[in-house]
């Protein structure tokens, strides 16, 4: 119980150390016997494409043969693909920002392929993959970030949430959910994404609290990307973010999140404790965040150049293609990724070209369910006023 | 009709709508075995379960946002804020996610959500526990904010808050929670008046005074001492603080000329300042004086045993009437 | 004099502060290395180190309540809001905590805090981007509540809210951060005007156009233009939000008898709804004609491509100010 | 990492079970091996008084004889005695509220004893003990209960803040304190109060990441009175509080908070590490409230006499009175005690009686620290309203 001082490591893959906080105060790390050992990150494909064991999840990735692993290679190369083409359309000037998923596609395609269609995802503004694995159409991926509309597709559609902003809130929307699940005695699952900056977030504690409490059919995935903006995981946590889960009953694993085998199966893993009604479980997924944190950021102020060759090293695309370059796979699920991409960016373009921007009077749409005079008289007002234009200029407002 | 306190006809607002719909369930803290720390919710969890009367751990900010997930999910939750002072940990969630779902989902989410709260001051308690933050949700778009002043309404506005799609802040005057009247449990919600309508109290013809919760009865009671005057005073009870029937307001201040806010809460930017600068731009040539507000102090609610010279009282009513009159100050000269 | 963006004011301001006074912090969310996402505490990190320029960890509650400590043991925090959308989280800390200490205390802890926002619209920012929340702290008594809209203001105020010994929700609109003014970097903050006054920033005769922020500058526009058609608009920065520096609107109001307000946010229970009932409990027998409002519409803000609609511009400030002049209208007839 | 069922006991001080949670959802513990053991309770004083060792505490408690013994108790019954005329004023009418501190006298009076006098306390409403340990005088703890005043004394003097209504909030003025002292080099550490229904708050476990990012010297104390108002702690968490902190990277113990050696040991523990620059440190001390929330409150709507009565066999100063009896030490603390009782009861019912309202005015004062032009002007108007009644009722207002 008491604390002993490990020394940190520079593996950011073992421990959360702080190498861009330069406070005295947060420098040295504290580990805690309670907390599951740092190095202990599951993995069954390692960097080099060596398809590794593991007690936990062995028993479930025993049918992600070949073919399967080919499906997610195409997966996340597409994915990839898609963000590339959103940070182009940025460029160019047809989206106001776009936040870059490069890096992640494993943890996301894994976690969303491991779902039933109708588990219901809860995720930030980075989970790209989930998106385009749940069948998002281009104009999804376009009119939200070029500013034309916040909710570009009907949540009950892909079962999933609107992607949140507010960092952590929602968390607690995917336990309420869950707790809805369980009262309708469906067999769903909620699914919270989030990043190791949300863990930090009072919302994201009492998401555990509640899901722990209420025993709720959530899993709750944490995409550890090494930073939160400028801000490095050590800052957040000395420890593995994955060690908070227990201490409110939630079971959790720390997996490799570039592995997509390792994120399947912790998915499934975690799935199926929820949904057979054994109550939450907790993903904490090790990535990299390869891009920026935003098209607006500026990632050379905080992190080396070092730092980011390195984890492209442990890019989670290369060690799934050198696998399926050894089985003669890659070439096909290339291709059918690249066409895929193709479509799919062409029709991104497509969408960002042909994008109509609403008229004035949508501003007021949609503000409440049912009729609202306080909402009436102020379309009158403004479609009074717009009209008087229209009358002095013949409609160029 | 039966006679009910206030807290008695929400109780049975509340077990009339949970009967009525089983997507609707009661949330908070110790709403379960104890009823609620008010008794609202008494004797509903061994009527309908613990699944539909859920005693929440101690987060506000999580029991809204749970709501939040469980109207996703198609239920109409209905959640208790113990008091007025411990909705602020779940402001976060009420902001941005409640009163902005329905807009940024372009229809597609529907929160029906209702947040009770048990609301305002004058009843000697600690801090935290007086406060009137109703302002707060009325400057938000998205949100309805309704306040009620009688059980009849406790029992009718409770059931229409529930069964609205729109999200609805419903706020309970602890003050007369053991007040009683006659309430027609049978009624049909649909022949009630609708949630956004103003009521007007008494007719009167030399001064509107509008008003909302505890405070309706303090007008009323302004009103019959100045009818000893000579003064008729047509008091109005907001009923809904957003939006506000402007309908009401306007039609009784142009007959008036004259008008009065009072509300406990702070006088800054709060409702009573949105009420005199909506009249004032929409009668202005009707109006005879200035209208004049009277208020909270802008002071954090101040300890029990000063308190009542922070709420407005039937003095300070009438010295505002008096204002509004042009007829010098009854007491104090008010500049 | 050094001509300065309204951002590098700030950054000026903030260093000078912290070089002045070793008790003042600046902490936030990415201040370190990165300098804040809009870069306003760029290079203070190294200057002053680690442990007066604090990355905190992402959690806005606790930077600010944690701010609240450190100003009970005699620190004087600076806390960086990343977006005005996300002060929310931390709504409670500062209403209940914040706002209340020194009451709560009868004096005997002082909350010396500085709570900057970046703020407001009109960037084509995601949502939770341009929010405008400045009414909610201003119906909060306890806190002092400022916004600037030029870089002189950005850097004597700045250093002035920190040098108060009360709490300042300080306000940066974020459309403004690259316009550039002249900023005497040496004028001693005792000599300039103090933080509660407001500033006629341009004499006129007709109308009064009261705004602060980023409208400051379109209200200008909106008064060269009316110029043009033989209107003359006197413009007042408010500065101050709370306490209003009524005498300076008053004044104004007088001399001109009419009074356009104007504002990004929500109109129901906003900032402009506090001028107009105010000015018209002050002065209402030297108005001319019912105040007006040019306000955000009462609806969440609106997505990037729309926000244009939402916002005060040149022609809705006219159009509200051929109301107040009983014109008619320039463009269309609002009711 | 997979978890495993536990039956749950009924023995509140080894499993937060849910006795009064009616919800299937809530009623299977789920314990896990990373949280410390359900049944480690450190003790050192048994109920039967037997001293008992501990191998962590042990160090901390050598210097408690028999003479200090005889001081703690007395402190206790003291503390005690002060609850019973505060219960007593408040129901005759001299106070809007009370709110009993009756069995947590061993955890109020051991933390607080641990300390430096300039170790600064940040409580809740229910830290009567720390308070009069800390020289509160009795119209401290009669002015704000009465509702004259929030705030009865100097912070400064006592180093205590004014207690805390908002659920879980001062932890974090807490963390933000002991930021502080890291700042001056300072040796005082911050000491956070709380309640076991505080722990679901956002605010605490944000308090607990910033004090172990920061390595602040601060020390978490969580009463775990097994209530919160009518919610068992079980509702909180179906595992013990104590193992909520090693995952923040907080190092904790779980110590019997009837216990006033293990209480007093215990703190002396996580002072040192506090104090010696090794960051936060937690407690969560099992104990219960044998009263009601409040004066305002009825217990016999939500627990069992049963409960109650087991748990009177527990008290905190029966124990310490067994002890102290055998050694014939006893009568003159307890002497000692009721002679101090008396003199400050007395002077408790002295502040209420004479206790006088300020005047109307002061409701205006001390809201800003610095003049402010809308006060000023609310203070000027109530002021000219005030006089018209003095002049018409000569100044019965
Ligand atoms: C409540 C809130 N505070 C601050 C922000 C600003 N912000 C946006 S993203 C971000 C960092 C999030 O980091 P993390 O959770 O690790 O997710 P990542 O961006 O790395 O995927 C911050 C601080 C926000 N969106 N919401
Ligand atoms: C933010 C907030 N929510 C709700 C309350 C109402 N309330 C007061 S005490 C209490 C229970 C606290 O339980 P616990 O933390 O265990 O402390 P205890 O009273 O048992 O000492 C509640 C819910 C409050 N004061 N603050
Ligand atoms: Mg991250
Ligand atoms: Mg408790």
């Amino acid at each position: 119980m008491t604390s002993t001082v490990n020394p940190s490591t520079a593996d950011p893959t073992t421990a959360n150390t702080s190498p861009a906080n330069a406070s005295p105060a947060n420098a040295e790390a504290r580990p805690d016997p309670h907390a599951p050992a740092a190095g202990d990150l599951a993995q069954l494909l390692s960097p080099d494409g060596e398809r590794g064991a593991h007690p936990l999840l062995d028993d479930w990735a025993g049918d992600i043969d070949d073919t399967r692993l080919a499906g997610l290679y195409r997966d996340m190369l597409l994915v990839r693909r898609i963000d590339a083409a959103g940070v182009a359309l940025q460029r160019q000037g047809q989206l106001g920002l776009w936040a870059p998923a490069e890096g992640q596609e494993a943890v996301q395609i894994g976690i969303t392929r491991a779902c039933h269609d109708d588990d219901f995802f809860f995720t930030s503004y980075r989970e790209l993959g989930v998106l385009v694995a749940r069948g998002a159409r281009p104009a999804d991926l376009v009119l939200g970030w070029r500013g034309e509309v916040f909710g570009t597709f009907d949540p009950y559609d892909l079962h999933v949430a609107t992607p949140q902003i507010i960092i952590g809130a929602q968390t607690l929307h995917a336990v309420g959910y869950a707790m809805g699940v369980q009262r309708d005695g469906g067999d769903q699952v909620a699914v919270a994404c989030f990043g190791d900056g949300a863990t930090s977030q009072g919302d994201v504690s009492e998401a555990m609290v509640f899901a722990a409490s209420f025993g709720a059919p959530v899993v709750f995935v944490c995409s550890n990307n090494q930073w939160a903006i400028s801000e490095p995981v050590g800052l957040q946590s000395h420890l593995p973010l994955a060690g908070r889960a227990p201490g409110f009953g939630i079971p959790s694993v720390r997996v490799d999140g570039n592995d997509v085998i390792a994120c399947t199966a912790a998915m499934r893993w975690a799935l199926d404790h929820a949904r057979s009604g054994r109550g939450p479980a907790y993903i904490e997924a090790v990535t990299y965040r390869l891009g920026p944190h935003t098209t607006s950021d500026d990632p050379t102020r905080y992190r080396s150049a070092d730092e980011v060759a390195l984890w492209r090293t442990r890019d989670p695309l290369l060690r799934v293609a050198g696998v399926l370059r050894e089985r003669g796979l890659l070439e096909a699920a290339e291709a059918e990724a690249e066409q895929a991409a193709a479509e799919f960016t062409a029709g991104m373009r497509r969408a960002a070209l042909e994008a109509t921007t609403r008229p004035p009077l949508a501003v007021l749409d949609d503000v409440y369910a049912e009729p609202h005079t306080g909402i009436d008289r102020q379309r009158e007002q403004f479609s009074a006023y717009l009209e008087g234009f229209a009358d002095d200029e013949e409609g160029t407002r | 009709m039966t006679e009910l306190t206030l807290a008695k006809a929400l109780t049975a607002g509340l077990g009339q709508a949970l009967a009525d719909d089983d997507r609707v369930l009661v949330m908070g803290e110790d709403v379960g075995a104890l009823g609620g720390v008010f008794r609202i919710t008494d004797g509903l969890q061994s009527r309908f379960g613990a699944t539909r009367v859920v005693d929440t751990p101690l987060a506000e900010s999580a029991i809204v946002g749970t709501a939040v997930g469980l109207a996703m999910r198609g239920f109409r939750p209905v959640v208790e804020i113990q008091f007025d002072g411990f909705v602020y940990p779940a402001f976060d969630q009420i902001v941005c996610q409640v009163a902005k779902l329905h807009y940024r989902t372009r229809g597609a989410v529907k929160m029906p959500l209702t947040i009770r709260i048990p609301w305002a001051g004058g009843v000697g308690a600690a801090e935290h526990h007086s406060e009137s933050p109703e302002a707060y949700f009325v400057h938000t778009a998205g949100l309805r904010v309704v306040a009620v002043s009688n059980p009849q309404d406790a029992y009718t506005m409770l059931r229409q808050a529930i069964a609205s799609d729109d999200p609805v802040v419903f706020f309970e005057p602890k003050r007369l929670y053991h007040s009683k009247g006659e309430v027609d449990l049978d009624a049909d919600i649909a022949d009630a008046a609708p949630l956004g309508v103003a009521r007007v109290v008494r007719r009167g013809t030399d001064v509107t005074l509008v008003t909302y919760g505890a405070q309706v009865q303090v007008a009323l009671d302004a009103a019959t001492a100045a009818e000893d005057e000579g003064v008729s005073i047509e008091v109005i009870d907001l009923r809904s603080l957003s939006p506000v029937d402007y309908r009401t307001v306007t039609a009784s201040v142009r007959s008036t000329g004259r008008l009065v806010v009072a509300h406990e809460a702070a006088r800054e930017a709060g409702v009573g300042a949105e009420i005199i600068a909506s009249v004032t731009e929409q009668c202005f040539e009707y109006l005879e004086a200035a209208p004049q507000r009277v208020t909270g102090f802008d002071i954090p609610y101040p300890p029990a045993k000063l308190e009542r010279h922070h709420l407005p009282d039937l003095d300070r009513i009438l010295d505002a009437v008096d204002r509004v009159l042009g007829r010098g100050h009854r007491a104090g000269v008010t500049s």
